[in-house]
């Protein structure tokens, strides 16, 4: 079983969906621990998949790359700015590439995961995507390399990120303006998390 | 929301076409209207500086591109990082051929967009090197220093490294005049009251009456502690107490002093704010050499004020007080 | 109240002390700390220029005074007239031997306590000449032009005639080039919200989330109309339609515009709605020759905006183009 | 039964203590019609009347014209300054005496009036502080001069004050900050008219 550019756009069209339903929840998280701006991210990210997820490219690496180039410009706050670098990084692990393995989705998760924290220079444990991001990409990697179908490999793939998000949710975060709330961010939801798990709800259709 | 809008997502865009309509002779558009350069960009033969930030506080950013300070500004939407790609237009258009310095606040969104275009540009051959602000000293303690933010303090980098860039130094020296201009500064804010994002339509946190919130950032950041509204004479004195044991002068220091204004608070407050801290210098035997009250980094409505010292050596005094000529700062 | 006070009673006398801490380069005390004047006053050989008020509306009218505006201020209480001894005693220093000229908005308390003043200083043979400001086309029909209020065009008048008076015109020219610039401006101004007297501790009155009040005066004297707020573009043309009938501007008529800010209303909303006026004068075939957008004539805390149009001839526009230096207005 | 220094200096001090009591009904008053400072005017013109009250003047005349000037660097606003200069004309009419009559009392008095009315240019009718003025200036004149004692005369004074008040009150302020507030002030009292006749109500103790 392999994965086209219409795999991938149907993709970026179901987390667009996702992304524009849990805005309100992401403003409210934001406002929590944050500035409040997650859930207009949020919504600028979902109008820029779709906007893009038509558009044609060479191959699968220039597909996801430009994707990213796309969401940087539409929203460049920081879950923005990640976003468009995990597509950017994802890109290049397939370029030249016209369908991808599941084995090779796993990789290109665990780039776009390992992008994140370049661009980011976050740490596990410092309460931010990252803790949703990694376990996800772990669990996604283990899955597929069992043998397990891309669908019931992806619904590990969510339970390891909520188990990763759930893990620091009593944590407090140390980066990025939830870092200066502080204490108070003990017990919150970290927004970034929720928004990445809300984009792999609507990917896996979880 | 008392305010006057169109379109919340129109907000930004018309802000900015009214800015540039307002002062055609000052600045001109890049790529789009997010990328906003000096109207005789670029200026062959000088070092070129830039900044970038999400729009709701001006001046901050845009506001001081011009003769003696920037030379061009990216743009993002309220409180949201300008994207790379507007970073790297900006540093395009302005580059005279001695490489560009980038000072803007410590921000994620910021730092992750700010690197990517150096990259972009880095390709290109236009060099670059970055300052980051991190002047706000209720953010993080000293020993942390790398974690503050960037509020007011930014204004005495632009001004000092544009002065330095103005006099023909090279791209080292004028990160250097930056970094040595932020390395003497420190900056406290007090907020009284919350500030709404116009897509938002609600503020994100609330201040009761008769409450402050000392050490709380341009965005809203919380501070180090919710308490009972204090006398103005209190409220300096508290700020700048703070301020002068992180950045520890010795006897008879001179400084600039800023009071900044986040908003909605009159500038009659600002100047009985101004008199307590004059005051408390005099007092402690310092000197002050140059005081600048009035809104210089805001946060939309947002009732507060913050105060910035920098002290100052000859080199800083002079890069101070050479002229500038931007839309919204004039000295000559 | 969400401000920083210390006693209310102390409010503007430590404001003021603050003001002139601030700017020892370019004001002075007079006889106490209600009369200011430009550090070289008197200046020999000028019309002298005067104005007064009460406080809560900076930079109106203190922060005016200075190289190519005014001469000295009578600084009043909170919305209160200055004392005709303090008018009298600012006269008497600025008085470089061509005269004074008062130009000041026109208010009851601020008419009678300066033409006390007058008539005191007119015994030590001191020439004064009085220019009323009238500008706010919303306090009284055309045909009542006389009971109209002095608002932020203003400005416009300390700065044409200060340049007259630089350019050496003698008493009688600098108070006609006032009212010839007064004569070709209009201001209106919209409120969100009230502001607060410190002394009184409470605001005089309150205007509902989601209406504003147009036509509403700087110390919150009532307006045409109560309504729902508008956008941004309409509440413009509103005030900008109401300005233009009221000074009926030939074909191509060319304008200095003045987007002022109350006080809470950050500037970007200002920005807006400045494009939006731009917009509509260009629409119109008219032009503009200068713009200034900002805070020039506040109401403490209070959210809203005034327009003020002046129709420019040569004269005006060389007047209005020359250079001016004061700690809120600086020209080059 | 003639009126020395010490006793308009213990009527300046008992207008004092009226006005200060009248502050906060004079500032709603001035919030509904004006700008909601004229209770702030009351307590400024109180504080200067107690401390001039101790002063010495060669004469009548000095020790009222004194007075105003000393209300004017105190209260300058329009009701301040208009106290001023009742004073200091006032202070004419009595110029080089020690004493004064009953009937001098009442010229004193019109002249003060007429003083409020050449200072602020308005008319009768015009529902300010001359349309309690007036009537009371003409209802001491007649009384004195139809040899009612001072304190007889004194409560037909603050009986006409009343009257002029009330009789302009159904009536719209044509002049200064209320002038501006137009219809709306149809039924309210003018605040300046209750500031005089508080002072008023002080002198006489009625
Ligand atoms: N340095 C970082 N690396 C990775 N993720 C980060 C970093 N800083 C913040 N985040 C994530 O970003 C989320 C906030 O996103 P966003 O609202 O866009 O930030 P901001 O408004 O501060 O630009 C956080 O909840 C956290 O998960
Ligand atoms: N031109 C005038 N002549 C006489 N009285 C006046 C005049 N204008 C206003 N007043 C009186 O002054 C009162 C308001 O006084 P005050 O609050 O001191 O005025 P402001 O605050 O406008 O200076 C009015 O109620 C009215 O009685
Ligand atoms: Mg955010
Ligand atoms: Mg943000
Ligand atoms: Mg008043
Ligand atoms: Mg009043």
């Amino acid at each position: 079983m392999s994965v086209t550019r219409d795999d991938i756009a149907a993709a970026m069209v179901r987390a667009a969906a996702a992304l524009r339903a849990a805005k309100d929840d992401l403003t409210a998280l934001d406002q929590a621990a944050g500035d409040g701006d997650l859930g207009i991210t949020a919504g600028k990210l979902a109008d820029a998949l779709d906007a893009y997820a038509g558009s044609e490219a060479d191959d699968l690496g220039k597909f996801l790359a430009q994707a990213g180039m796309a969401l940087n410009k539409a929203a460049s706050s920081t879950m923005g700015t990640l976003a468009a670098t995990a597509l950017m990084r994802a890109g290049q692990t397939v370029k030249g590439q016209s369908t991808m393995t599941a084995e090779q989705v796993a990789e290109a998760f665990r780039a776009a995961a390992q992008g994140v924290m370049d661009r980011g220079k976050a740490k596990l444990g410092d309460k931010t995507v990252l803790d949703a991001l990694f376990p996800a990409a772990d669990a996604l990697a283990e899955a597929v390399g069992a043998g397990a179908p891309l669908g019931a490999a992806g619904q590990k793939m969510l339970d390891a990120a909520r188990q990763g998000r759930d893990a620091v949710t009593p944590l407090q975060n140390k980066i990025g303006r939830a870092g200066w709330v502080g204490e108070r961010t003990k017990g919150a939801v970290d927004p970034g998390c929720a928004m990445v798990i809300a984009a792999m709800e609507g990917v896996t259709g979880q | 929301m008392k305010r006057f809008l169109n379109a919340p997502e129109a907000y930004v865009p018309e802000m900015l076409d009214g800015l540039v309509k307002a002062h055609p002779e000052a600045l001109k558009f890049g790529e789009d209207v997010f990328s906003i350069v000096r109207a005789d960009a670029p200026v062959e033969g000088k070092v070129a500086l830039a900044t970038g930030g999400g729009s709701g506080h001006l001046p901050v950013f845009l506001g001081y591109v011009g003769k003696g300070m920037l030379d061009g500004c990216a743009v993002g939407d309220v409180f949201n990082s300008p994207s790379a790609e507007q970073m790297a237009d900006v540093t395009r258009r302005i580059s005279g051929g001695k490489g560009v310095v980038y000072i803007y606040g410590n921000y994620g969104g910021d730092v992750m967009n700010f690197d990517m275009a150096s990259e972009m540009v880095d390709m290109e051959d236009i060099p670059v090197k970055t300052v980051l602000v991190k002047d706000d000293v209720a953010s993080a303690p000293k020993d942390e220093a790398d974690r503050r933010r960037g509020v007011a303090g930014m204004v005495f980098a632009f001004k000092v490294a544009g002065a330095k860039a103005d006099e023909g130094g090279s791209i080292d020296d004028v990160a250097a005049a930056a970094e040595k201009a932020l390395a003497h500064t420190g900056t406290m804010g007090v907020a009284l009251s919350a500030c709404i994002i116009p897509q938002v339509g609600k503020p994100g946190f609330s201040i009761g009456e008769g409450e402050m919130e000392i050490g709380m950032g341009i965005h809203g950041e919380p501070g180090m502690k919710r308490e009972a509204l204090a006398k103005a004479d209190e409220v300096a004195a508290r700020l700048a107490e703070t301020i002068l044991a992180d950045l520890a002068p010795g006897a008879g220091a001179e400084f600039a002093v800023m009071v900044n204004g986040l908003g909605a608070t009159p500038p009659e407050d600002l100047y009985v704010l101004y008199r307590a801290v004059h005051d408390l210098l005099a007092q402690k035997g310092y000197g002050v050499h140059r005081a600048y009250v009035g809104e210089y980094a805001t946060s939309m409505e947002m009732a507060g004020a913050s105060l910035t010292l920098m002290m100052l050596d000859d080199e800083l005094k002079r890069l101070l007080d050479a002229p500038a000529q931007t839309p919204f700062f004039q000295q000559s």
